[in-house]
């Protein structure tokens, strides 16, 4: 059999219910009815109610059939995943909304995630799956869902609050628009096995990749010499070179960033920044990370205004009021030295003591 | 649980939050691969750093991406993830599924890997996480059976995506769903074989609220605009303030442009469109009361990405706005010409915006032919180190 | 006799007037009473009169005895400059602040540039006396000035506008944070007189002067090549070396930059953005330049709120609403593509049509 | 005007600003240099092109700056002008002036030089414009006699300046015309002989309105401040309100931080002085009501600078607040340890600011041995390529 090649995904218009196939983008309005469910009016008047919940991401086929049991049972076999890895179950009957709700509840399902609320981290592979991780991924979602499982479930926040992790500077979990970030970080300079680099690695693409220029060619060895001075552990060369690694029982860990949004809405997107640049690896519930999560998100949900994104109540209150805020100490290494530095260094007066 | 080989991992069982590990010992006992990933993830629990080597290239016939290579550097002891490689699967346009498909799905993954997967990975394919070299083909032959084709990886144009628009949305100002399905189409190509400086992301999302993060996770991002007036319906406007949303401090003091007055004696809702920045955030407060106007297009801003190399990026506007209407013409003209000046001029591991960055927006708007507008721009700049062309200068 | 050196200055306590040697640093409050007339009450319920009159900078000492002239009528010999080169008559007897403004207005000093007026623009030597102008300075000056000069003598203006305009990249005039800046650009690169470059010039220090890269060794004629695509006629390495000018009367002109501050009222200090990037030096009285530099103000002084400088009135209705409302056509040489450029960038659909 | 010889500048003797063409025929009436200058001047308004030739050290005994060399490029047509200098002489704290020293200064000048000035010029010096290298020493020397010292230029210490301050503003938290007479005596030599990599410059504004320009124009800025809280005057607030002042327009509405509430049935306001950020807006408002706290200092910023050569920079918060009284010595302590680590780095023609960009800011606090604090930035970094002291990582 000729493997056929180029044929795509499936058409999406395949997968619609039916009332979604009728009003498709003839959508008049929603109405958030409570937390996780949604309705969605069509001008036709036709309805969809949508029940969110929270999944771990990484799951098994067994959980894809179960779940595929309840939009049988109570959509026509009708779902969808979110852009944060949520389920979505699409029920166009009104009678079996709150039935499917009560299953869920029963069995272990979060309903939620809708509206101010903390919904499904988005975050990546870490020690499951990738090779340049400085921390885990799921693990540390779980513990901290743990911690703020009662603002997934309800509506208990200001407003929207994205909660984030990546396991290394890649940032697969794109964290870096993120209200809350967690960014597994190293701390010390890769370890060069010279007979992997000499083998494996080309010299030329390894000292191109460094941000720093902290890596220069070593004649004598026929290998590469890192100026540890220059290099801020970003592991860079090493996705370029196994002759590199950096991972590190105890120059690895966490860092901390908030302040960020992706959305237009009110203020244009931000980029999150460092609050705290180094927690431990504290497997299996890292406690100081979550803890320190949940004390920013508290610390915003105490103090911000009604709609007032992690962001724009720093922006209102400055940075440095945050910080008196959160109780969280400045440190150095918060202030930047990396190519745009300057547009983030105060040039007035006027500051809160 | 004294007894478990796996006690740390054991902790994460509790808990609220639906637990990863509970969903990798359900797969642990049907799949020998599962069980050793849960041994190998326990001990890095314990040694604090992961135990997969380096890299490794493997793939299926007559496509360079869309299988990530992975080995475990401690084969011995986990013998059954000494290979475990991750095939990337192109997800439907907006992640709408009936369940037959999915079933599908499972039945081929419990066939040929570990049965443990994310829905979905970070850019949005489904991640079918594990299975041995051997495995890899016939996987994608059995894929390819129920429809379902591998999206991008290595430094190609990487599986894009769309919010759910107007399969759901009453704000979608452009079809996501459909667009992304005709490009996605369109490109097969430069979403199989990589042939790129580096990778290419594109997403697409129907209004600015941005549901799919296109702005900051996407080198190439469509975002759904209108041209003209917002809509009001007036009596649903005096409803919301009726039933309680205080229309000064929630709507109008926090818009940006402060474009909007209410008078609360007639609960009379007025706004200066021209000012409107289309930010969204009156209508996401009252939907029932205003909607996106009716000239609808989109936005086109590029150049988004993470730290790697020089600093993450937002994408940046090169068209305040584009009639977005199949067959998407003017569309693709311009991604192929920003795809040929990025490929003529970019060097390895440069994506698009640092490309620019280095090259000069300038160059980058002559190249692909797009006007200078100050629509561009936060601010016009603030040095006085600017170029004339020669021709210019008389 | 011994070359006396290193004395300093004149004591400035020598040359207080009365009435500030007693209430020195005891200031309690001051009113404006009209455009050029301060009064600065004392704790002591001393009060000092400040007239404030606009002067040329470039003056003759004939001029300064006039001056001196005048303060010995009115002001018992005291009097002082500003920061923007206006003198100001220190008068401390109520009686003679009248009789010293009719004479002022009478004898042709401008009296004003108080309170929410345009004062006087700071600016520098340009063919007067520098080596690397690229336009005049007294001059234009002098041409905005009688254009602007309803609005030095009288508060018509919502708010404090600095007019500042420097002949060459230098910035002497220091317009990077003025509300309107007027600077004068080269637009070609500079051409190399490779006898005086290796006579007079140190090639490192050139090569390193160059912002842009633009400047290698030329090891065939000693001496130095200009990449022209990458030279965007900064000057920098003909202030290092005179074989390289870069004056043109067809290359040379003005550029005007606009929405500049210092203080940090309000908001803090911002740098004045490029509206306009060439227009042609034509004197005597450069008419483009004079009336680009009317519009932008009177379109500022009619759209802007009261206290709104020039920058936080942009910042309010956003940049692309200013080139609409002041009809100015934006080029692409207002992109930014220096260092810090991709913060000039905008990331988000929200802007105005 | 049919027969004048500068038909063009003639032009700028007519409208009602004060004209700079009439100062400089006054001066030529009596002197030939200012005759010449004028002509060659009109030469430029013709070519338009200036008409100096590059550089010419030139200077006066024991001093390495404080005079700028120049020569005429028409050194035939314009020979008066063939060597025409500039003196850049130390003006007096705040340019406060009598009209004795004035007179003698003009007399000097017009003994040795062209009679023409600029009050003053841009860094703050007293410029005479124009002389010829052999007068320079005797114009130096006649000024040391009344008391004139230069200023400023190359690579040394420019000529300071300040803000009127406690002269005759009420607003001035520091002393900013004593410190300014006692730091330019401290450092006389590294004002008159250049030193350093290159220029330094400093400012001292007495209060965050910052009327020297502080803040853009200076490599080390001090602005005064204070820590307390704003004092008011209740029934003056009222009477501003009584007078017309829009009280929430003008003043609460206007607040940076929006920290001000006006209770209008009383006509009181309230300050929340913690949330303060001391911009000044209000006090400027109300004078009378309104005033600086008493707790006072100065915050210290560096960097400030015009482009050349990596693009202008505003200087940055260092110390948020320092008390700033007679001798000065942490002040002192401080700026010398500054320039001592500038002086060791910088390279040539490298501003503080571009080498504290260069080295990062991080090293900078540690060298002069300053705690970083959050005052100093608007935001912390938003990229994670930050360092760690081996030490820290245990
Ligand atoms: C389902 C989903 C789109 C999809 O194709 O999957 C979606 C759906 C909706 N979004 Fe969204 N958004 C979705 C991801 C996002 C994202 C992307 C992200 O978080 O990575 C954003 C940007 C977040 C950010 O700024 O960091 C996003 C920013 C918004 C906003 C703007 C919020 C703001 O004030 O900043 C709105 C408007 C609102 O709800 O007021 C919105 C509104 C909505 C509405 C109300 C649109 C509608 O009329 O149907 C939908 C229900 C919202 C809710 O959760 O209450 N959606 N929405 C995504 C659900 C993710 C999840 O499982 O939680
Ligand atoms: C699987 C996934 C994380 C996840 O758990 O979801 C992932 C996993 C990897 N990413 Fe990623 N990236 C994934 C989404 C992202 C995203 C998010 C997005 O696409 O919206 C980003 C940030 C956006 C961007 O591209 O800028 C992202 C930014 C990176 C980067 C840094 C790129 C940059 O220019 O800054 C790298 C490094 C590289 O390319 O060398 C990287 C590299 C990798 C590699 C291939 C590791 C490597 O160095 O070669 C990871 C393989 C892990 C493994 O073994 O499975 N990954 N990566 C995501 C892809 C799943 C999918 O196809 O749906
Ligand atoms: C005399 C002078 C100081 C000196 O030592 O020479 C001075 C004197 C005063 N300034 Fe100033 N400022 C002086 C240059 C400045 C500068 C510097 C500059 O323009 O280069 C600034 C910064 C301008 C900028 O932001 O671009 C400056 C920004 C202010 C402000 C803030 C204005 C604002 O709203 O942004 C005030 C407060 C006010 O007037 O409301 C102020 C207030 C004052 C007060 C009211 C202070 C006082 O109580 O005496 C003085 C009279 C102001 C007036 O003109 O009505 N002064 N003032 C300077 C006169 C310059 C001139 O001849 O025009
Ligand atoms: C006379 C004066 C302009 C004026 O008409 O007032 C002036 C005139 C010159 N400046 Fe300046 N600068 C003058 C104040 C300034 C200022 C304003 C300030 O000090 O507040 C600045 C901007 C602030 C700063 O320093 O950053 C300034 C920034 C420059 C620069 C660019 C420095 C930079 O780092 O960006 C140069 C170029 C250089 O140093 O090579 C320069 C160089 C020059 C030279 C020496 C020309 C040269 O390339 O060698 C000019 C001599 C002109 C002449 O023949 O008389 N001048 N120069 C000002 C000094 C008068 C005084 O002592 O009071
Ligand atoms: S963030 Fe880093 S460690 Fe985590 S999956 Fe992406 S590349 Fe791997
Ligand atoms: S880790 Fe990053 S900074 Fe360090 S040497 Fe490697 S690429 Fe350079
Ligand atoms: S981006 Fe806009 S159109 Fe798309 S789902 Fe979100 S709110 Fe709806
Ligand atoms: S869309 Fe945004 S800018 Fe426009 S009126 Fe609504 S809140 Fe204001
Ligand atoms: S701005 Fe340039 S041309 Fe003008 S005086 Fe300064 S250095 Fe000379
Ligand atoms: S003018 Fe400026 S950019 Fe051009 S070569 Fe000289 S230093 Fe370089
Ligand atoms: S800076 Fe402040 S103290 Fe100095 S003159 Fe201006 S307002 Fe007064
Ligand atoms: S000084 Fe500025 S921040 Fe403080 S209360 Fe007054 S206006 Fe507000």
């Amino acid at each position: 059999m000729a493997t056929r090649t180029d044929f795509g995904p499936p058409y999406f218009r395949d997968m619609l219910p039916p009332v979604i196939q009728k009003n498709y983008g003839q959508w008049k309005y929603h109405e958030r009815i409570k937390p996780g469910l949604l309705v969605h009016v069509a001008e036709s008047g036709d309805r969809l109610w949508t029940v969110r919940v929270g999944s771990p991401r990484l799951v098994s086929t067994d959980w894809i059939r179960e779940v595929c049991d309840i939009a049988d049972q109570f959509c026509d076999g009708h779902l969808r995943f979110t852009s944060r890895h949520n389920v979505e179950f699409l029920v166009s009957d009104e009678a079996k909304v709150e039935p499917l709700i009560a299953y869920l509840q029963e069995h272990g399902y979060p309903v939620g995630g809708t509206g101010h609320a903390i919904t499904n981290p988005v975050h990546t592979q870490g020690w499951i799956h990738c090779h340049t991780p400085a921390t885990d991924a799921s693990g540390i979602v779980k513990a901290v869902m743990d911690e703020l499982y009662e603002y997934f479930v309800d509506w208990k926040l200001p407003a929207y609050c994205r909660v984030s992790l990546a396991c290394c500077l890649n940032m697969c979990g794109a964290v870096h628009c993120s209200d809350v970030a967690i960014l597994g970080i190293h701390r010390k300079p890769p370890v060069i096995n010279h007979d992997v680099v000499r083998a494996k690695c080309e010299i030329p693409n390894v000292i191109a990749a460094c941000p720093t220029g902290a890596i220069r060619p070593d004649p004598k060895t026929k290998s590469l010499i890192v100026n540890e001075e220059k290099c801020m552990y970003c592991g860079n060369c090493y996705t370029m070179c196994p002759g590199m690694p950096l991972a590190d029982p105890v120059g690895d860990g966490v860092s901390i960033w908030v302040g960020g949004k992706v959305s237009s809405a009110r203020t244009p997107p931000k980029f999150s920044r460092l609050v705290i640049p180094y927690l431990p690896n504290n497997p299996p519930r890292w406690p100081e990370t979550t803890a320190a999560v949940k004390n920013i998100i508290e610390t915003w949900a105490k103090h911000a205004r009604k709609h007032e994104r992690m962001g724009e109540w720093i922006d209102r209150i400055g940075w440095e009021r945050f910080f008196t805020l959160a109780g969280i100490e400045f440190k150095p290494q918060l202030i930047d030295d990396f190519t745009l530095a300057p547009e983030t260094y105060r040039s007035t007066p006027t500051f809160k003591w | 649980m004294a007894d478990s080989e796996t006690p740390l991992l054991d902790e994460l069982e509790e808990g609220p939050w639906p637990s990863f590990v509970k969903e990798m010992k359900r797969a642990a006992e049907k799949n020998e691969a599962a069980k050793d990933l849960l041994r190998q993830l326990e001990r890095s629990y314990v040694d604090k750093v992961g135990h997969w080597k380096h890299g490794g290239i493997v793939g299926v016939k007559g496509y360079g991406g869309g299988v990530i290579g992975r080995y475990s550097d401690l084969p011995e002891e986990f013998p059954a993830v000494a290979e475990f490689h991750t095939m990337r699967v192109n997800m439907p346009s907006g992640w709408f599924y009936n369940t037959k498909k999915l079933r599908e799905l499972c039945d081929v993954w419990d066939k040929h890997g570990s049965g443990l997967t994310n829905m979905h990975g970070a850019t949005g394919d489904i991640i079918l996480l594990g299975t041995s070299t051997d495995h890899l083909q016939p996987c994608f032959d059995d894929l390819a059976e129920i429809g379902f084709d591998l999206g991008g990886s290595g430094s190609d144009m990487r599986t894009p995506s769309c919010c759910v628009g107007p399969g759901r949305c009453e704000w979608a100002c452009i079809d996501t769903l459909e667009l992304l399905y005709d490009l996605t189409m369109t490109y097969q190509d430069q979403l199989h074989r990589p042939m790129f400086p580096y990778k290419s992301k594109m997403k697409i999302s129907g209004c600015p609220n941005d549901c799919v993060a296109a702005v900051p996770r996407s080198d190439i991002a469509i975002v759904g605009t209108w041209r003209d007036k917002i809509r009001i319906d007036p009596v649903e406007v005096a409803n919301y303030a009726n039933d309680g949303l205080d229309i000064v401090q929630e709507v109008v003091m926090l818009c940006p442009t402060r474009c909007m007055t209410w008078d609360g004696k007639t609960k009379t809702l007025t706004i200066e469109d021209a000012e409107c920045n289309r930010c969204m955030h009156c209508i996401n407060l009252m939907p029932k009361a205003l909607r996106p106007g009716v000239e609808r297009g989109a936005t086109i801003l590029v150049g988004g990405k993470a730290p790697i190399v020089h600093g993450a990026l937002l994408s940046w506007v090169i068209v305040p706005f584009m009639k977005i209407e199949p067959p998407y013409t003017e569309l693709k003209e311009l991604l192929d010409k920003i795809w040929e000046w990025w490929d003529e001029n970019g060097k390895m591991r440069e994506r698009l915006g640092e490309l620019i960055n280095r090259l000069g927006m300038r160059n980058f708007l002559k190249a692909v032919g797009l006007p200078a507008v100050p629509q561009m721009v936060k601010a016009p700049r603030a040095n006085p180190y600017y170029f004339w062309d020669p021709e210019e200068v008389k």
